[in-house]
């Protein structure tokens, strides 16, 4: 009932409200068509440093995947203890392949980016290390926190009632293990399991689960709080006079207009998944040797930093450059969704 | 008054509570919002319902279309009670009660083109091949005053009058026979509310259309009604066609609605003799006993407060031919005019 | 006698993205002690922007304020320092704001919001400030007011939290009252109790006030003269006697005739102004009003009318009056 | 305000009783070598099996043991250790408890006191260059993870004892202030770029509403709007913002516990893990969940007090 009073003088708020963001509304509409999308993208492709980041994190990722295969065909075959062993770069130039004869050695043509304390190929770990992050990304957020989110977000925020209770305690219990507790416990506890089930993919299927099961409810909320606000807006009243079953509301009409939080939330909850999987492996909970992770490589060459800083300063550099990147796109995707929430 | 049948639509007794949780799912109590209105409808007709925020005309219009929990009561749609049908039925009945909605901007999705926003009644009940709905939504546009080329456009690209026609013409999709109209011009700038109503003017006699018109403002209510019942704390008060009401109102409350209404004409303006109510609307969790106007009745205290209106709650009655009012002292009015 | 407020050539701009939005567009106007002016106009025709100006309180940038002068008492409101300004603000002249829901304090009293306002203007004590909110309450009908002062903004209904804005608005004896809006949010039967309380109090206080509405009835049951104000500009200035029975821009004409009255006759067709209001990111070139008059013609389209006397008293910016 | 309370404690335990079960029926379910035959070792009777089964009260079945869990808990009693034959947890866990605390509350308190200036700064600022170097820096101290700080922290005080110049431990806790300096900063930093953030858009958000400009339109002077009036609402959501980024704190102690070896509530729990010793890691888990959850209830109250709204219902 104060909709028409706030409509009154719905330009002249809107000037005094948000400056910089006024859509004229009583626009001359001979313009191309814009449609909210389209505008979302414009503004997303003005903002350089997200821009800069989106780069930088493709590239990254397709070195990891391109770079590998033709690394391992580069370099001479090397004769090891005392030529009893002879190794061709397809098997020293891997993450676990040990070389006690080039113990942490800088950088040469040999090994590019040098190697560590056991002779392993540093930059093959950090590849291998990347390409781990993103998998643990791709299965925590890709899979459980949008998957589990907005399934059950939206069901409690449409339709209420027992879901809602439900996810709400399951919420507050979730949210009780702070942080990384739940996901230490779990891994501390069945991590070995894990790898004597299935190996170090057991293990990263162990840390994306329970990762994942911490993550999800915090985007259940955020998409039940917007199909909430969406519920009050008269277009999905129009819909059900118009003869929309509750289905085809959600379908045409709340999951198109949560997409965007959605992909906001998710592209920021990737660095929280990229930094957590670095904690367990740091805390020796992820990923095992002679298996590779950024956070494994720092866990694994710290108590040299004295000696060898550069061990540890690389993949803390790479993981930090990685992490840097995906909140700068998150930052820029939520100013080109939303602008309302910038300034 | 209770022959269904010549009725396009017939409430009786409706009732719509909301209930006020207070914690650990214990009630504390309910917001009446309506509580108890009877009316009807013929076919063609324009019935405007009027009142100030919450007095429960918006309710009203939504428990009709079932977009809400009724309490009780019954509503008789083309000689159906809607009340005891199921929801797949009512999606059924949808087809020949539309609404219009206040808000031009919350009422479109932002993200569907014109066409897609009026297609989607159209989809919902198959209207046909994807040719036939195209021509469909161009002709709608056409009997709204819009440029069929604008169907692709989205709905931030319009003005608040032009995105009105919009929803306007998506309620017409699938030719209804009721159309219930929530406020469907307050939002909008005065020089622009006049090609509103004088569309939805046109459209109503060339389709035949029936009109609830809930809406705050009486002049409006005036220009486009046959009849206008006036609602206050969730009952109707007073309900008659439009002339005797305005000419001769015979509650108190639409008195001092009327006579709160500024004219645009310092002259009279400076001649009026003003009724300026005291005090603030009571809370619809805890209406007044008895007429729920008394609190702020002018007439009650001219008449030394009487107790038959602390006490006993006034019927709706017709007072004079065709003209109810739900008053213990309507013929005091009446009288006074007479 | 000298004007209390005089606005000359008042221009405020909005720098967004989408480019430069003319809100104001060389305004004039001034208004005297103890009279009430209204100035009408629908959305986006720079009414509330003209008075939001005039106390400089919109935020630069993005907005810019430019213009000759802002007249006040002999001091020029736009090169006054924050110091000069703001004894100036709640001191002389007040305000008051459309939405009385948002514009209180939620989280402080409305004895703290009366008094603060006193303490700052009046050199009262703590003490003393509290008994002038009571008192300010008591004034605008507030019941139990002694009581009430305690109570926070979330308790009082609309209406009573718009009596509250006034009592704050008038707790320092203000000469001039900006009163933007003041009843547009609130029911026909409030907006009665609210405009009749403003016109006793301003009238006992000897108060001028710039009344902003959109509603034509408003301003002719409250005001003495009227400025209409489309897309930026004044388009026409006059008693309000005089607007009413003969209005000479073609704008005020036309808005007259479409605005449905409660003494209408029956049956009759309302007279919509037809077309849209114009983009303020581009203004047309000629009269704003231009595109959607019906007596336009080739002139109007070129050039701006300036605002010259059509009558004694009677100003209009149309080349074609009445 | 009291059912309020009441309700919220009663939610409180609730939560807490959950934790528990959850904790418990993991280290239940535990895989691995029993805990028992890893006490004795490789040689033992039946009998001493029996009698240490007893005492470690694993002879019975699973819902008993919960129970008594539940019960010993309520007396603080968090069982015996796994791994150190005789010590009970409380020996292990409870001399770091007060370690965590004064490392978490001390990062709190600085995350706080730079955070929150620094986002209002930044709000009255906004668009500026102070604005932008401002909010660039919190974001990324907001996004780096303590343990990418902490190596880097380590190289540069190797530089500087290199160089002989002034410098920093990078290890240990007890002992001096200078132990303690980096640690807490550290914990301190994603939280502070956090409470920054949202700091400016909170108050950005309150510098627009209607009641600020009433304030400005009755004269009152721009500091008084902005500490008065502003900050005062922007105080409120905050407020419900500071109690989940607790857990934050929590997941950076492990880590800088670890790396720092500070014996804190996180650095026993990581041992825990290794040692396999599980009624160690349940008294972390329980310990810290409980310490967030009961910080969320304060800062409720604190929210309650603050805004008037709630304040009466």
């Amino acid at each position: 009932m104060d909709i028409e009073k706030k409509s009154e003088s719905m330009l002249e708020h809107e000037i005094l409200s948000s400056p910089l963001e006024m859509e004229p509304d009583i626009l001359a509409a001979e313009q191309n068509v814009s449609t909210p999308l389209r505008d979302s993208f414009r503004r997303f492709t003005q903002d350089k440093r997200a821009l800069v980041s989106l780069t930088i994190v493709i590239l990254m990722v397709l070195t990891s995947l391109i770079l590998p295969p033709i690394y391992q065909r580069i370099g001479p075959v090397l004769s090891l203890r005392h030529g009893f062993l002879h190794a061709a770069p397809s098997q020293y130039h891997t993450p676990w392949f040990i070389n006690n004869e080039y113990v942490d050695k800088g950088p040469s043509s040999l090994y590019w980016l040098g190697t560590n304390y056991l002779g392993q190929d540093l930059l093959s770990r950090v590849l291998a290390g990347i390409q781990v992050s993103m998998l643990v990304a791709v299965m925590v957020v890709g899979l459980l926190d949008v998957g589990l989110g907005v399934l059950f977000g939206v069901l409690a925020g449409y339709y209420g009632g027992i879901i809602d209770t439900v996810l709400a305690r399951f919420t507050d219990l979730i949210f009780a293990f702070p942080g990384l507790l739940f996901a230490v416990l779990i891994t501390g506890i069945f991590g070995q399991k894990a790898i004597q089930t299935a190996g170090n993919n057991g293990m990263l299927i162990l840390v994306s689960f329970t990762l994942g099961l911490t993550v999800w409810p915090q985007m259940a909320r955020y998409v039940r709080g917007q199909t909430l606000q969406l519920k009050e807006q008269q277009f999905i009243e129009a819909a059900r006079t118009t003869g929309s079953t509750s289905l085809q509301i959600i379908i045409r009409h709340i999951l198109p207009n949560i997409a965007s939080l959605v992909v906001v939330a998710a592209t920021l909850d990737i660095s929280g998944a990229v930094i957590n999987e670095g904690v367990l492996s740091l805390l020796g909970l992820g990923v095992q040797p002679p298996g590779s992770s950024l956070g494994l490589m720092i866990n694994e060459s710290i108590s040299n930093i004295a000696q060898y800083p550069y061990e540890t300063l690389l993949p803390a550099a790479v993981l930090a450059v990685l992490v840097l990147c995906f909140s700068f796109i998150g930052d820029g995707m939520r100013d080109a969704f939303d602008p309302r929430t910038k300034d | 008054m209770n022959n269904t049948s010549e009725n396009l639509l017939e409430v009786q007794d409706l009732k719509v509570y909301f209930p006020i949780a207070s914690g650990i799912g214990t009630q504390r109590g309910a917001i009446k919002a309506v509580d108890g209105v009877n009316f009807s409808m013929k076919k063609g007709e324009t019935l405007g319902l009027v009142g100030e925020s919450g007095c429960g005309k918006s309710t009203t219009g939504r428990a009709i279309l079932q977009l809400l929990p009724v309490t009780s009561g019954k509503i008789f749609f083309q000689g159906e009670n809607l009340n005891s049908l199921s929801l797949n039925q009512i999606r059924q009945r949808r087809a020949n009660m539309q609404m219009i909605f206040q808000d031009p901007f919350s009422s479109l999705d932002p993200r569907y083109t014109i066409s897609q926003v009026i297609a989607e009644p159209l989809k919902n009940f198959r209207f046909g091949s994807q040719k036939a709905m195209q021509n469909r939504i161009s002709e709608l546009l056409e009997l709204v005053g819009m440029n069929p080329a604008y169907a692709n456009r989205f709905p931030h690209e319009f003005s608040g009058g032009q995105r009105q026609r919009i929803g306007i013409a998506r309620s017409l999709a699938l030719n209804p026979s009721l159309v219930i109209a929530d406020e469907p011009v307050s939002a909008l700038d005065v020089s622009v509310q006049a090609q509103v109503l004088n569309l939805m003017e046109d459209l109503q006699k060339k389709l035949s259309l029936t009109f609830l018109f809930i809406a705050h403002n009486l002049s409006v209510v005036r220009h486009i009604s046959s009849r206008v019942a006036v609602m206050y704390l969730g009952r109707i008060v007073e309900m008659t066609d439009s002339k005797s009401l305005y000419a001769m109102p015979l509650h108190p409350y639409t008195e001092a609605l009327l006579s709160a209404i500024p004219i645009p004409d310092p002259v009279l303006e400076l001649k009026r003799e003003r009724i300026v109510l005291k005090g603030d609307l009571p809370s619809p969790a805890n209406p007044p006993a008895g007429c729920h106007f008394h609190t702020r009745c002018p007439r009650a205290a001219a008449m030394g407060n009487p107790e038959i209106c602390r006490t006993e709650a006034p019927q709706l009655l017709e007072k004079s031919s065709n003209h109810l009012a739900a008053c213990h002292f309507a013929d005091y009015a009446a009288k006074k005019e007479g | 006698m000298p004007h209390l407020l005089e606005v000359a050539n008042l221009t405020t701009e909005f720098h967004t993205r989408a480019g430069i939005v003319k809100a104001v567009n060389g305004v004039n106007l001034f208004i005297d002690p103890g009279e009430t002016l209204g100035i009408v106009g629908e959305s986006g025709s720079g009414k509330s922007v003209t008075a939001l100006s005039i106390l400089r309180l919109l935020p630069t940038p993005p907005a810019s304020i430019t213009g000759n002068q802002i007249l006040y008492q002999n001091q020029d409101i736009l090169k006054l320092n924050e110091k000069q300004l703001r004894a100036l603000r709640g001191g002389k002249i007040s305000m008051i704001f459309q939405d009385p829901m948002t514009s209180l304090n939620p989280v402080y009293t409305v004895g703290f919001q009366i008094a603060e306002s006193v303490r700052l203007h009046m050199n009262l004590g703590r003490k003393e400030a509290i008994d002038r909110a009571i008192d300010m309450l008591d004034k605008v009908g507030i019941p139990s007011a002694a009581k009430r002062i305690n109570s926070y903004p979330h308790e009082f209904s609309g209406g009573m939290r718009q009596r509250v804005m006034i009592a704050i608005a008038l707790s320092c004896n203000p000469e001039l009252l900006i009163a933007d809006e003041p009843t547009t949010a609130l029911d026909v039967t409030i907006q009665a109790q609210i405009l009749e309380l403003m016109k006793g109090l301003t009238h006992e206080f000897h108060t001028a006030v710039m009344l902003i509405t959109h509603d034509m009835g408003v301003v002719a049951g409250s005001t003495q003269r009227v400025v209409v104000m489309y897309a930026g500009s004044i388009v026409e200035s006059a008693t309000t006697t005089q607007l009413f029975a003969m209005p000479a821009h073609q704008y005020t004409k036309a808005l007259l005739r479409s605005i449905p009255r409660l003494d209408d006759e029956d049956g009759k067709r309302l007279e919509p102004i037809t077309g849209q209001p114009p983009d303020l990111l581009h203004l047309p070139k000629g009269c704003p009003f231009a595109a959607r008059c019906p007596k336009a013609q080739q002139q109007c389209k070129e050039s701006v009318p300036a605002l010259t006397e059509v009558q004694p008293g009677q100003f209009a910016a149309c080349f074609y009056p009445f | 305000m009291l059912k309020f309370l009441v309700r919220r404690v009663l939610g409180l335990v609730f939560v807490i009783i959950g934790v528990t079960f959850v904790t418990y029926a993991m280290g239940y379910l535990a895989p691995g070598q029993d805990p028992i035959k890893a006490l004795l070792g490789q040689h033992y009777t039946l009998a001493a099996y029996h009698n240490l089964q007893v005492k470690y009260g694993l002879d019975k079945p699973w819902e008993i043991q919960y129970l008594n869990f539940l019960w010993n808990l309520l007396h603080g009693n968090f069982g015996l250790s796994y791994r150190y034959p005789g010590q009970s947890v409380n020996d292990i866990i409870l001399p770091s408890i007060g370690v965590s605390v004064e490392l978490g509350l001390s990062a709190f308190i600085l995350a706080l006191f730079i955070g929150i200036p620094t986002g209002v700064a930044a709000a009255l600022q906004r668009g500026k260059w102070i604005d932008t170097t401002l909010m660039g820096t919190m974001l990324f101290l907001y996004a780096i993870p303590a343990f990418v700080f902490i190596p880097f922290y380590q190289v540069l005080m190797d530089i500087l004892v290199a160089h002989n110049l002034p410098y920093l431990p990078v290890s240990g806790w007890e002992g001096s202030i200078y132990f303690k300096i980096a640690p807490i900063i550290i914990l301190a930093l994603t939280n502070t770029g956090y409470y920054a953030r949202i700091t400016r858009t909170v108050m950005l958000e309150v510098l627009g509403q209607d009641f600020v400009r009433t304030a400005r339109s009755k004269g009152v002077s721009e500091r008084a709007v902005i500490y008065i009036h502003a900050f005062r609402n922007a105080m409120l959501p905050l407020l419900s913002v500071i109690g989940p980024s607790l857990a934050y704190l929590v997941s950076g102690a492990f880590v800088v516990e670890d790396l720092f070896n500070i014996p804190g509530v996180g650095y026993q729990g990581i041992n825990a893990v290794f040692n396999r010793d599980w009624p160690v890691l349940q008294a972390t888990v329980v310990i810290l969940a409980t310490a967030v959850v009961v910080m969320n209830l304060v800062t409720d109250i604190l929210y309650s007090i603050v805004d008037p709204r709630i304040r009466v219902s």
